[in-house]
This record gives structure tokens, sequence and C-alpha cells, in this order.
């Protein structure tokens, strides 16, 4: 291992040797800059590997020949070894990235930069309070100097104004380091620490702290002294960006970490507040923002804003901070370069300018790798550390604090994940992206660094948390395998994907309770049925296998989880992969972020929630919700139950669905709503089971779900109404059903859980059945809006028997199994305690009849339209699964006992009364009697006698075509004018179109549009004037010195 | 599973009795519905010949697969809905197919004709059948509404689904009918069944004059002749259900006719004497004036 | 010819173009054929009873003489004790009255409904004005002798003839239905060409199949 | 003594402080901040300062000895050479900087570079 001295030396020495050379030979300097900064990477990279492997001792550097205080120290710990790795590779990369600009400015610009890596390693080493201040001015002067090597013309301006504000911030610091000195004795910052308790009260060392610490946090670009900040990362060289945002503020981060270690705990708040304070206000701002990199400053910001909070709540999270602060940082630091090399890819500086990347799925997958690290998602070192941070807030009560977190990170998905939906969906500018190897090795290098960091994470919370590593759980592994094989084409990847669903199943399935193994059915076996209609695909269909793998994987993996910890991964990871597909629709992009949005912010609450039953237990089982404190209880269980039901899309949550679900793609329609929506409800079956019944200031919880189902139930059947998309209509259908199925389980008996149970099952399948049938009609016809079709029927005959057996299915007439939930339901309700949310939940019933007879009617019935005179069945594989699932619905029709009997059985574990009989074919309740066979043989003789009947005495009838209608005499103008189809129920609309007013709509955009407004108004703040920055710092320094003092 | 291969000529008995039943039943009623505007009205066999004659019509066309099989649907759903209920209490003979399935079966078997004979409409292409279905359909969400809950509240007193149960629970007297013990479901129920009888003020479904007849436009011929006897069948057979839940059942076929002649009657009272509501004048009436007696009915009980 | 029924080229979703026709994809193009009796007299002579006792009107007032059919309904004549009653659609029509004078223009309504009745069906003829034109026996624009154009049963004379006299027309035509002599449309579907060609003679915007289903 | 020269150093700070803020002139502003410079520096002089000691150069009039008790505090000596130095450097860079940006507007004032924004 070689000494750290190295990474000063080696620096000046070459910056040196660089101003030696001949000028003209930039090409052999660049390859010195390189050599030196590889050299430089090498050192940390070597301590890294010592202590992490062969168990080194972190070492110290005494210089000068004395020991500390008479003399600078400086230390190599497993801390400094990684930032310094951290700092010197994105100094490496970022060299390499420039090389073409750091050719032409030749080797004065490559001594700056070579002395600007190592100012930033010197923070981050040394243990003297001036070396800091020296390496600190070091740093500004070589960052300054950078910025007047940019080519961009503004980068001046910036420039300067970082200067004026580094004047001021380096004032107050040796101003504080002196007094501090003066107070203590010493300038070195252990034995400053040290000696702390003696003098900790003295007010002048307070406040010769409080003026080196604000200095330090300005360096962090706190909020509002931060506007010097931004136009450095707007104007700035993207390659000088990336090291300001990734190396700079690690070693000001370590180096504020190093200063409270002085100052100790009655700091904490301090830091805490700013950090916060930065987080919201830095996301807010970008929500507005249209241009990339002072997106991607703000972004910065917020981040370091987070990372700075957690090093305040240093006091509760003692030995887990590094863990928590370091998966921040890498996230950010990683993410962020990368984000930074990509814009320099980009031609334009909008952020639909991102578009460009779409060609080069390898630039894509870097792009949202990079997102799901900012957004802390998993499998990243972010979601370990989001986990982490909220386990420990919640389990210490600090929860004001945590909804701010939460809200914050919830405002910065949503301007990342808009911007992620504007590369992948607006229209692509001209140029393409032409990134030379050069720039793009570095982007890929960041992309694998991210990816080994979560595995890494993922390990190092298996030691410390006994997690387990994500990245090492087979369904997930399984998916990601896809990434590797997305050069395949699809039906290849389709049948290994089929193929690999089912063999889980069949390998696991044993290992389910029966309730779970339904879920497990739906998701695995389901989810391969619905795969069948994928094969209609063509090509490669790049990004859709990972996409939905990451989807069923999620979903597998919720079923298997035990504890809260995978719990919450699996649905984020379902949540992911759900928004992958979704995004692939060709008019999804607005959807599928309100869908990513919502979900999160969901997540945020079932995390919340988590972590508020764990009370800091590391590890938390699922069925321990049961045992969770009562005083807590029912917020837990409010929080959870929240969240589940922004999955389902209970009212009011519900306003992403009807576009998420339209817009995707038709094989796409029927996992999201078949199968994804009954995500949410295993969620919610988990909870129930565990908690049960809460009482929240004396009202039942439960019982507001009930009525909260009642009205989903009511409100999404009549939304479905009035819908002219036959899409949107179904997704709104599917609203309605979540309603159905939440409300049996908010009944809380027995049969009310059957009956949920139930609606699992056959919403799986018939709404798969008809989201595959009107894709297929839609994909035909070329269009989604019902009045545009008709008299399909003939042409289309496979898909018509699909929906009219769906709709018979859903209506729960006799004697197809929709009837089966209705019986279980009648029977459900007669053992409740209610009765009033009944009344909505039977007004709710008849309504689904309008909008199930409006789209078989307006699609397949009525008048066939020239246009489409010759459209074809739809193609084989979009027709084959719609056959099964009619087998599957009449099987299930016959004998519901099949799925249900063990569940019945299984239940009686939660509600011993009130269960079903089953007898033969007939299932009998407390209440009354059903016979599926017998009333499936009765109907069908009754009908197949009658039809015969009907064809012996109508043998003669003539076939007559689609004019032939009485007319009043006359006859149809055209099939356009003759097809009853648009508005259908306009008298409905007339009598209760009120119900459906979009006011959940309303406030959900209104909400938006203030925070967007908020934001745009609030960051006026930074006029660009130099001045203005300086007063910033001084209002920030007065503001905190008032508050915090 | 042992099945009584008895039931099967003991329902076809049952059917035999009340399509005739029906059919004079149906003429009466029209008879009566003449006197009130002092005509004579038709004669009490007419319905016979109709039927006859529209079995008789030698020609017919069709329009496609589900226009052929809407009536067919419909007669499914009035027959079926007939025998899944007993008819008269106590026999064995009459009990029909009830071991099938409970009330729950019965109520929902009845939208399998309305879905059945509405698609058969639509696929007439005729705009006249679309709105006629439109109306319907709009209509019955608010009409079934107050059975709904009257069903609900009827199920709650008795503990039990079970028509036969249910009957059995009011013998013994008149004053144990439902209609007494829980007057505000009955009251609830009634007001349904005048929405589900196509009389006035709620037959906007066919609105004769401004869209000819709505659903069946375009039905002639033996389709009709199916219709017609499903019309006859089904207010008989949804007339048992009511009668079964609120008015004590019917213990022989003499108590049964009269019985249900005069629930019937209710129906024709308020047709003769009240002009037509518009759809969306009857959905708020229902709203407003029957629902929340079906409301006290389940909160009372 | 109109023009929504001329030949037409549209574009399908596919971007492949196809002609339509209307008067080939939009209508049946089958011609009427005879329908015999059933097989058995006396099945054939029930039904001729239940048609005879079951007669619906198409509700379509061709001309002034409609003005005497809405009495027929009325308590004073009521004419639904006979088994008559009014349908507002052909297809459940049986019995096509053609109250007084016919229009070509309203000819053409007339045939169009007309055919679309089911087999048997009646043609009455109420008025002078069906027989020989009446008053506007020299009016270029009506037809003078209805059953050229349509296979008429029974005339019913005057200018115009009251309801009673048309309750005794039905009367009549209820015997003939019964006696199996009213086969109009038979007649019609045998001597197709003949009636289409006078129909055409005098609809000369003939804007519609040959016959209408 | 000490107090006055602190006294001193912190009034030539926010004179600095309020020049830099108030002047709209580049190149005032770095005057202003050249005159807060030396406000810092005498105040870190200031604190070094000790009442009736000597420099802190040992000779034959302080011996080693007795450096201790004789001298001032030797650090702030040294470290406000560091920061002079650093303060030259740093001027040094605004006044680059201040070259530049004449350069491209023609204009010293600080209000006209405001083309980076919100």
């Amino acid at each position: 291992m070689l000494s750290p001295l190295y990474l000063v030396a080696a620096a000046l020495a070459a910056s040196f040797t660089l101003g030696l050379l001949n000028p003209k030979r930039s090409g052999a300097a660049y390859a010195i800059t390189l050599v030196t900064l590889a050299f430089m990477a090498w050192v940390p990279a070597g301590w890294l590997w010592g202590f992490m492997a062969e168990g080194a001792q972190p070492v110290e550097i005494y210089t000068a020949g004395a020991l500390p205080p008479y003399a600078i120290n400086l230390r190599m710990g497993l801390a400094e070894a990684a930032m310094t790795l951290l700092i010197t590779l994105t100094g490496l990369l970022s060299a390499l990235y420039l090389k073409e600009s750091l050719i032409k400015l030749g080797h004065r610009g490559m001594a700056v930069l070579m002395v600007a890596l190592m100012a930033f390693c010197g923070i981050v080493l040394t243990r003297d309070l001036f070396n800091l201040f020296v390496f600190f001015e070091l740093a500004a002067i070589s960052t300054a100097g950078l910025i007047l090597l940019s080519e961009d013309e503004r980068a001046l301006s910036a420039g300067f104004k970082y200067l004026i504000v580094s004047q001021l911030v380096s004032t107050f610091l040796l101003i504080g380091i002196l007094f501090a000195y003066h107070a203590s004795g010493t300038l070195n910052l252990d034995t400053m620490a040290s000696a702390r308790l003696p003098h900790g009260s003295a007010p002048s060392f307070a406040l010769a702290f409080f003026l080196m610490f604000i200095a330090l946090v300005t360096e962090l670009k706190p909020f509002p002294a931060n506007g010097w900040a931004l136009d450095i990362y707007e104007s700035a060289h993207p390659a000088y960006s990336a090291l300001f945002s990734a190396a700079a503020a690690t070693a000001s981060l370590y180096a504020v970490d190093k200063l409270l270690l002085v100052g100790g705990p009655g700091w904490y708040p301090m830091a805490t507040g700013i950090g916060i304070t930065t987080f919201l206000a830095a996301n807010l701002f970008a929500l507005p923002q249209g241009n990339d990199r002072r997106l991607l400053g703000y972004s910065s910001l917020a981040q370091i804003g987070l990372i700075l909070v957690v090093l305040g709540q240093r006091d509760l999270l003692g030995e887990g901070t590094p863990f928590i602060a370091f998966g921040l940082l890498v996230s950010h630091a990683v993410a962020k370069a990368g984000l930074y090399w990509l814009s320099g890819l980009v031609g334009g500086r909008s952020l639909t300018d991102w578009a460009a990347l779409r060609g080069r799925p390898l630039l894509v997958f870097a792009f949202i790798s990079f997102v799901a690290m900012l957004t802390s998602l998993p499998p990243f070192p972010g979601f370990y550390a989001k986990w982490e941070l909220v386990r420990v807030l919640a389990g210490e009560g600090r929860l004001a604090l945590l909804a701010l977190i939460l809200i914050g990170a919830l405002v910065e998905a949503g301007y990342l994940f808009r911007w992620f939906g504007y590369m992948l969906k607006r229209e692509a500018p001209a140029e393409a992206v032409n990134g030379e190897p050069h720039q793009v090795v570095p982007v890929y290098v960041a992309v694998l660094a991210g990816w080994v960091l979560g595995y890494f994470w993922g390990e190092l919370s298996g030691v410390g948390l006994g997690h387990h590593n994500l990245l090492l759980s087979l369904p997930l592994a399984f998916a990601l395998g896809f990434l590797l094989l997305d050069w395949l084409p699809a039906w290849v990847k389709n049948t290994l994907a089929i193929t690999g669903m089912v063999a889980f199943f069949f390998l696991t399935y044993a290992e389910y309770d029966p309730l779970r193994l339904i879920f497990a059915l739906i998701f695995l076996i389901g989810g391969a049925i619905t795969l069948l209609a994928s094969y209609d695909a063509h090509g490669r269909r790049i990004g859709f296998y990972p996409a939905a793998m990451l989807m069923y994987a999620g979903m597998v993996m919720l079923v298997r989880a035990n504890d809260s910890f995978e719990f919450f991964a699996a649905w984020e990871l379902l949540t992911l992969g759900s928004y992958f597909l979704i995004l692939r629709g060709k008019h999804s992009e607005p959807h599928a972020l309100s869908y990513i949005l919502f979900s999160l912010g969901g997540a945020f609450l079932i995390l919340a929630g988590f972590a508020l039953a764990a009370g800091g237990a590391a590890q938390f089982p699922i069925t321990a919700l049961g045992q969770v404190a009562p005083a807590v209880a029912p917020w837990v269980f409010l929080l959870l139950a929240t969240g589940f039901m922004t999955k389902t899309a209970a009212i009011g949550l519900h306003i992403w669905l009807p576009g998420a679900h339209a817009e995707a793609e038709t094989d796409v329609s029927p996992m999201v709503s078949g199968i994804l929506l009954k995500a949410g409800l295993f969620g919610l079956f988990v909870l129930l089971m565990a908690m049960g019944k809460q009482r929240l200031y004396g009202v039942e919880l439960t019982h507001v779900l009930l009525w909260v189902a009642a009205f989903t139930a009511l409100l999404g059947n009549l939304m479905a109404v009035f819908q002219e998309d036959a899409k949107r209509l179904l997704a709104y259908s599917s609203i309605g059903q979540m309603g159905y199925a939440l409300f049996g389980l908010a009944l809380m008996n027995h049969l009310g859980w059957l009956m949920a149970l139930m609606f699992v099952i056959n919403h799986y399948i018939y709404k798969s059945m008809l989201f595959l049938s009107v894709g297929g009609v839609a994909k035909r016809t070329g269009t989604r809006e019902m009045y545009r079709m008709g008299g399909l029927i003939r042409l289309m005959p496979l898909s018509f028997i699909a929906v009219l057996i769906g709709i018979i299915a859903i209506s729960g007439v006799p004697p197809l199994s929709g009837f089966g939930g209705r019986w279980i339901f009648y029977n459900a309700i007669l053992a409740s305690d209610y009765r009033l949310p009944m009344v909505i939940l039977f007004l709710a019933g008849p309504v689904a009849f309008l909008y199930l007879f409006r789209l078989i009617h307006s699609i397949f019935l009525g008048q066939l339209k020239d246009e489409l005179r010759r459209v074809k069945e739809a193609p084989f594989w979009i027709a084959l699964p719609q056959m099964l699932y009619v087998g599957l619905l009449l099987a299930f029709a016959l004998a519901p006992g099949l799925a249900l009997r063990r569940v019945d059985t299984y239940l009686n574990l939660f509600f011993p009364e009130g269960g079903l009989h089953w007898e033969g074919f007939e299932i009998t309740s407390d209440y009354g009697y059903w016979n599926p066979v017998a009333i499936m043989i009765v109907v069908a003789v009754i009908f197949v006698s009658l039809f015969a009947w009907l064809l012996f005495v109508n043998r003669r009838a003539q076939k007559v075509k689609q004019f032939n209608i009485v007319f009043s005499a006359e006859r149809p103008f055209r099939p356009e004018t003759t097809h009853f189809a648009w508005n259908f129920f306009a008298p409905y609309r007339k009598a209760l179109g009120f119900l459906v007013q979009p006011y959940a709509t309303t406030f959900w955009g209104a909400l938006t549009d203030f925070l967007h407004t908020a934001g745009d108004l609030a960051r006026r703040l930074y006029d660009g004037n130099g001045q203005s920055y300086a007063l910033h710092f001084l209002a920030f320094v007065v503001i905190v010195f008032g508050v915090g003092v | 599973m042992q099945f009584d291969w008895m039931k099967i000529p003991y329902a076809l008995l049952t059917l035999f009795i009340v399509v005739n039943f029906g059919m004079i039943l149906t003429a009466l009623v029209a008879k009566i519905a003449a006197r009130v505007g002092r005509r004579r009205g038709i004669r009490i066999w007419q319905n016979y010949a109709d039927l006859f004659k529209n079995y008789g019509l030698r020609s017919s066309i069709t329009h496609g697969a589900m226009f052929y099989l809407g009536p067919v649907f419909r007669l499914t759903g009035g027959i079926g809905l007939l025998l899944f209920v007993p008819t008269i209490y106590g026999s064995y003979v009459f009990s029909n197919l009830s071991f099938a399935g409970d009330l729950i079966l019965a109520l929902y078997f009845i939208f399998f004709g309305t879905l059945g004979m509405a698609l058969g409409a639509a696929e007439s292409g005729h705009p006249h059948a679309a709105i006629g279905v439109s109306r319907g359909l709009s209509q019955v969400t608010t009409a079934e509404l107050p059975l709904a809950l009257a069903v609900f509240s009827v199920a709650l007193q008795y503990h039990t689904l079970s028509v036969t149960a249910i009957v059995a629970a009011q013998q013994g007297g008149i004053e144990h009918w439902t209609l007494f013990t829980n007057p505000f479901a009955v009251a609830a129920a009634m007001l349904a069944f005048l929405g589900s009888m196509m009389r006035p003020p709620f037959d906007v479904v066919s609105a004769p004059q401004e869209i000819p007849i709505g659903p069946p436009t375009e039905y002639h011929s033996s389709y009709l002749a199916m219709m017609q006897t499903n019309r006859a069948i089904f207010p008989i057979a949804k007339i048992v259900v009511y009668m079964n839940l609120f008015f004590g059942g019917a213990a022989s076929w003499p108590v049964f006719c009269l019985k249900v002649f005069l629930i019937y009657m209710v129906s024709v009272f308020i047709g003769v004497v009240f002009p037509r509501f518009r759809v969306e004048q009857s959905i708020r009436w229902f709203l407003i004036w029957a629902l929340p007696l079906g409301v006290l009915a389940i909160v009372l009980v | 010819m109109k023009e929504e029924l001329l030949k037409r080229t549209v574009k399908g979703p596919d971007g492949v173009e196809f002609e339509v026709e209307p008067l080939r994809d939009y209508y049946c193009e089958a011609a009427p054929t005879v329908m015999p009796g059933a097989y058995i007299k006396i099945v054939e002579d029930l039904f001729n009873w239940a048609r005879a006792e079951s007669l619906w009107i198409l509700g379509f007032g061709t001309g002034c003489g409609a003005i005497e059919m809405r009495p027929l309904m009325t308590p004073r004549f009521d004419a639904y004790r006979y088994g008559i009653q009014w349908r507002p659609t052909p297809r459940q029509a049986n019995l096509l009255v053609i109250s007084g004078y016919l229009s070509v223009k309203t000819l053409k309504r007339a045939i169009r409904a007309y055919e679309q009745m089911q087999n048997p069906k009646y043609v009455v003829g109420l008025g002078s004005c069906t027989i020989n034109g009446g008053m506007y026996w020299d009016s270029y624009n009506t037809i003078k002798r209805l059953d050229q154009y349509l296979p008429v049963d029974l005339y019913i004379t005057g200018c115009m003839p009251r309801p009673e006299a048309l309750l005794a027309g039905f009367d009549d035509l209820k015997n003939l239905i019964r006696a199996g002599q009213a086969e109009g449309a038979n007649q019609y579907a045998e001597n197709f060409d003949w009636y289409k060609a006078n129909q055409k003679q005098v609809i000369h915007d003939w804007d519609m199949p040959d016959y209408n289903w | 003594m000490i107090h006055l020269a602190m006294a001193t150093g912190f009034l030539l700070i926010l004179i600095g402080f309020y020049g830099a803020v108030s002047n709209r002139n580049i190149l005032r502003m770095i005057v202003a901040f050249t005159i807060a410079d030396s406000g810092v520096n005498l105040v870190i002089v200031a604190i070094g300062y000790m009442p009736g000691r000597t420099a802190p150069i040992l000779d034959a009039t302080v011996k080693a000895g007795y450096a201790a008790a004789r001298i001032i505090d030797p650090v702030p000596q040294a470290l406000v050479l560091t920061a002079i130095v650093i303060g030259v450097g740093v001027t040094a860079l605004m006044l680059a900087y201040a070259y530049k940006l004449y350069e491209k507007k023609r204009s010293l004032d600080i209000a006209k570079f405001t083309e980076l924004r919100g």
C-alpha cells in the first residue's frame, strides 16, 4: 500500500512536470495526466482493498517530523480511502471524457485539474484545521481556474460569482479557525475534539465553531446560499460539473463531517435543519426547470442536503451513519457524474432534447440506472440507505423529519421520471448522439459501478442488518438476465420468460400457504398465459422483457417476502418494472409519470408504515404486524392501507389508472390490469390478516375502508359508463372491481375475504381477457374509440366471444363465475355488522351493466363502417390466450371449489365462523346455498332446447345485411349516422353525471400546479447577480445564527 | 349426487300452468286497462291467437348469430327465473329446480334475459334498439336498487337467503307477512316493482311513439313469438319472487293466482293513471322516493 | 342514384384501399321466394285462423284516408276487440293499409314498408283513390291502380270510407284469410318482375335494392 | 492594543464586505475584498498577540528553554503568511476573471453578468 502522501505528491509533481514540457506536445501532457490520475486512483484503491480484504488498520501520516498537534497529520482510514477513490476515479474518468478539450487547453488545464483533485483529496485526508483551509482555498482557486478554462462564455460570470462567495466563505472560515485555535489551543481536529469537553461550553469557542461550520456548510451549497453553484453547474463543461457534483461535494461533506466531530451533538440539529431545507427547496425549484444541467445542479444540491441531514442525525444513526451516508453519497456521486457525462453527449440543453439518446439502448439503460440510483430504488445503494434511514428515524419518532424527507424525495422522483419520460417519448432531435468512445466509456463505467455498488451494499446490508442481497434473489436475477439477452429475437425471450415463470412456480408451489398460492398462481402461471400474447410482437422488442420480468419478479418476491424489507423491496421492484412497461405505450408518457408518482407516494407510505411498525428493529417479519404497540398500530394500519390502496386505485388515488392502463400496449394492459392490481390486494390481505380491525380516535378503520371501497366501486363504474375509449372504459371498470374486492376485505369476515379472493381470480381472468380482446380490436381497427367501430362481430367472432363471456362474468349473471362472487358477497354482508355502505355497492352493481353493454354493443354490434369492412380477426397469439381465458372462466364457474376450497379452510385460521360447506357440487353458507353445476346444467338445458326449437321453426330465415332494417320506410344514410354509440348514456349523464365530476383530478392537478408555480416563483430568488448571491450568503449566515444559536 | 328425474316433468308442469296463466292474465290486465279507457279491449284468448300467428308466419330474417340468440336468452331468462324459485309453498311437485340456488340466484338470473335480449337487439343494427337498451339499462340501475335493499333487509330479517325458508317464516296468518313485519322493505320493493313492469310511468324503454318500441324493433315471427311467451312468463316469475318474499307465498294454486293477480294489479293501477317519465326523471324519482325507503328498511330491520 | 349509394374507395386501417359498393355490401340482394304453407292442412288451418284473428296493422298513414283509421282505436269503434291492433314497425305488422291516394314519392316508401313485412302479409286499399285514382285520376304524381304495384287483397271503397266500412272490410279480409285465399305475398314473389317493372316505371329515382328485406 | 487591532481588523472586514456588496464595479469589488482580506489578517495577528511578550524568534535574547513563556504565539504569525499568499492568489484570479469578463462584454458592471439565473 502506497503512502497517501503520493496523492499530493504525484499531482504536484505531474503538474510541475507539465510546466516543463513543450507546450506543443499536448498529447504527451495528456498521457502524463492520465497516468498520474490513474496512479492517484491506484493509491486509495490499494488502501480500500487493504481495509476491506486484508483487515488493514487506519494509518496516520505525520509530516514535518513532529507529532500532532505540533505538525500536520493526514489519516488514511476506510472512509478516507473510499472517498479519495471516489474523487480520483471521477477525476480520471472526467479527464478521459475531457480528452479533446484538455488537449486543446494544453498543459495548464491539465495541471489545474490535477491540483483540484489533489486539493479534494487533501480535504478528505487532513486532520488539521488550517491545512483544511489551505486545501479548501486550493480547491476554490483550481475550481475557479477550471471554470475559467471552460468553453461556455457564461461560465466566466459563474466562476466570478463563485469567487465572490468563496471570498466571503474563506473570511469566515479563517476567522473561525483562528478563534477556535485561540479557544482550544490547537489546530488538530482530533485534539480539538477531545479538548472540546472543557472548552465546549465556552461561548467564544461556540462562535468560532459556528463561523467554521457555516463556512464549510456553505461549500455544500445550502439553500439559499447556493445560486453561484447552480450557475456553475449550468455553464461549466459537463465533465467539470461532474467533478464538482461528485468529487467536490464528497470532499466538502467529509470536511463537514470532521468538523461536526469537533462540534459534537449540539450542532447536529443545525446540520439537519440546513440539510432538510436545502433538500426541499432544491427539489421544489428543480420542478419547473427546463435546462438539463441546471436541473442536475438542483438535484445535486438536494442530494447533498439529504446527506447533510443524515450527518445531522448521527446521534440516532450512530454506527449506521456511514452505511447510510455513503449509500446516498455513492448513489449521488455515481449517478450525477454519469448524468453530467451523458449531458455532454446530448446536443440541446432542453430536457426534451434528451430524446436523442433513444437510439442508443445502452445509454438509455445508463440513464434509467442513474435515475433509479438518485431516487433510491432497489437494487442500488441508495435503496438500502433509504430503508435504514427511515427505519431509524421512525423508530426514534422523528416523524416530521421523515415526512419532509419523503415529500422531498417524491418531488425529486417527479422531475427525474418526467425527464426520463421525455427521453423515451418525445420527438428525437435530428442529430443523433454520436459519443466518442472516450466519452461513452466513463458513462458505462459509472453504470457498472452503480450496479456493483448495489451488490456491495446488498452484501453490507446482509452483514449488518441481516437482509437478503436483492441482487442475489433468483427472480430478480432472472429478470435482470434479460438485460443481457436483449439482443435475442422477441419470441426466444418470450419462450424463456414463460418457461422461467412456469418452472419457478413448479419449483416453489409447495412453499405457499393456500392464500399465497392463489396469488402465486395468478402472478406466475397467469403471467405466463398473458405472455402468450407477446408472441405476437415481432423483432427484438428492446426493453420489454427486462421491464416485464422485473415486474413479475417483484410480484413473486412480494408473495415470498417474509419480512418488511423484502416486502418493500419487492414492492418497489414491481412498481419500477410496471412503470417501464406502461411507459412503452405510444401516448403513455404523462400517464406513466402519474403512475410512478402515485406508486412511489404509496410506496413511501408503506415504507413509513413498516418503519413505524418496526419501532427501530432491524428485522421485522410481516407477521409481527399483529404485535405492533397499540399506540402506533392504527397509524401503521392507515399508512400501509393507504399505500396499498394507491395500487388498487381507490377513489381519490385513482387518477393514474385509466391513462396508464389504457395507453399501455396491447399485451401490457392485461398484465398491469389483470395481474399487477392484485399486488395491492395482496398487500391489503397481508395487512388485514396481521392487523385486523384497528380504531383511530374511536373510528374503526376497516369501516372507513368499507366506505372508501363502496364509493370506489360506484364511482369507478359510473366513470366507466361515460368513456368513449374502450380501454379507458375497461380501466375505470378495474377501479370499480377493485372497489368490490376491497369491500370484501374490509367486511372483515370469512366470506368477505373469500369474496375478495373470488374477485381477485375473476378479475384476473376476465379483465385480462377483455383487455386482450379490446386490444386486438384496437390493433386491427386502428382506434380505441368505440363509436368509430361497430358491427365487428362477424369479422372478429373470437374476440366477440371473449368479450361476451367476459361481460356476462363481470355482470355477475349466472351461470358464469361472476355470480359466485355476487353470491358470496350477499352472504358476506349478511354476516357483517354494517349495513349502510352496502347501499352504495348495490347501486354500483347494475351500473356495471351500462358500461359492459356499451362495450360490446359499440364495438361488435350495430353498424359496420366502410373502412372496417375488411378487418381481420385478432392475430392468433392475441386470440389464443383469450380462448384459454374463456376456458378458465367456464372451469372456474363450474368448479369454484378447485380454487377456493382450500382457501376457505385456511381462512378459518382468521375467522373460524361463517365459512362455507362444500358438499359435492353444492356450496352452502349459513344463509343460503348454491350449486354451480346444477345452475349450469339447468340453464344449458333450457337454452339448448329453446335454441333447437327456434332453429326448427325459423329454419328458413333469410340472412340479411346491415342496412336491411326498418327505418320508418326510409333507408339508413350511412353506417356512421346509423350506429348509435357516441354519448351512449346521455340521459344517464343528465341524471347522475354530477357524481363523476373530476374532483380528484382537479385536486391533484391543482396540487402539482401549486408546487410548480411555487417553485417557479421562488427560484426567481436566484437573479443571477453575484452581489445578490453574496447577500444570500450573508442572509443565510444571519438566519442560521438567529435560528440555530 | 342424487337427482330426482321426476323433477323435470314437474317443472314442465309448472311451466305449462304458468304460461297459460300468464297468457290469460296479461290479456285480462289489458282488458282492465282498456276498461279504464272505456273500451272493451282484446279478447281474453287474444294472446294465443297472436302467438300462433307469429309462429305461423312463413318468412323471417336474421341479422346474425346474436340477433338469433336474443329471444333464446330472453326466454331462458324467464323460464329459468320461474324454475329457480319454488312456486307453491310446501309442495314438492312445484318446488321446481330451486335446489340449484337460493334467492340470490333468482335475483341475478333476472338479468340473464335482459342482457341477451339487449345484445340481440343491438345486433340488428337498428338505432332505436340501441336507444331503447340505453334507456332501459339506465333506468334499471336505480329501479333495481330499492329491490336489492329490500331483499337485503328481508334476508337480514329472516337470517336466510333460502326462498322456502323465507316463505316458511311468514306462515301462520296474514300478520306474519313481510308486508306487515317489514313494511318499509315491502314499500321499497313495490316501487322497484313498478319500475320493472314496463308500464307507465316507467315505460320509456319501448316508447312506441318516438322510438318505435325500442329494443324489439327488428324482431318478428318466431322470435317475437318466443318473446311473447316470455312476456307471459316473466312478470309472473318475478311476481312469484315478490309474493314469496313479501306476501307470504302461496300454498295452493288458487291462492297463487289471486296473489299474483293482485300484485300485478298494483302496477296496472299506477300505470293507467300516470303519464310517462323520461329516463333521467325516473332515475331521480327512484333515488329520491324509493331509495330512502330501502335505506330505512335495512336500518330498521 | 344518391351519392351515398355510389361505389366508393375507402382505405382500411391497415392502409389497404378497397371498394365499397353500398347496394351490394349493405343490402341483401336475394329475391323473394314463394313460401308454401304448412305441410299438414290442419296446422295451416290453425295458422290461418290465428292470422285472421290477429291482424296487426302497420301504423303508416299513406294518405288522407288515414284520418279514418284513428277512430278505430277509440272506445266508440274499439277495433282491438276484433284482434286488430297497430304496430309501429313493419317487421311485426302483417297488414298494410294504403289509406287513400298514393303519390309516387309515398309509393316508394309503401313498397319498402311492404317488402319489410313478413309473409303472409296483406294489403288493403282504402278509398277510391287506390282503385282508379279517384279525384286524382288525372294527377301526374299519384298512382291510379294500386294493384299494379302491390298485391292488393281487398279494397274498401268510398271517399272516404267510414270507420264502420273499415271494420266491415277487415271482417271480409278475415274471411279471406281464413279461407286461405289471402296469398298476396306469394303472388308478389311469383310476379316479382312484373311488379318491379311497374314500380320502376313510375318511380324514376329508384335508389334502393330491388327487394327490401 | 489587541482590542484596537482586532476592532480595526473587524472594521476592515465589514468595510470590505460592505464595499463588495454595494459596488457594482467588479474592480471595486475586488479592492473591497482585499480590504476585507487585510482585515482578516489583522485579526489573525491580533489573536496571536500577547501583551508584553516578544516576537517568536529564538535567538540570543530568547532562549529556547524559556521561549514558551516569553514569546507570543507563533502559529497565527505563521498562518497569516499563508493566508496572505492565498489572498494574493485569489485576488490575482479575480483580476484575471475581471479582465476576461471585461473582454467579453466591455463592461465591469456585475449586474450585467446575470444571464444565468433561476
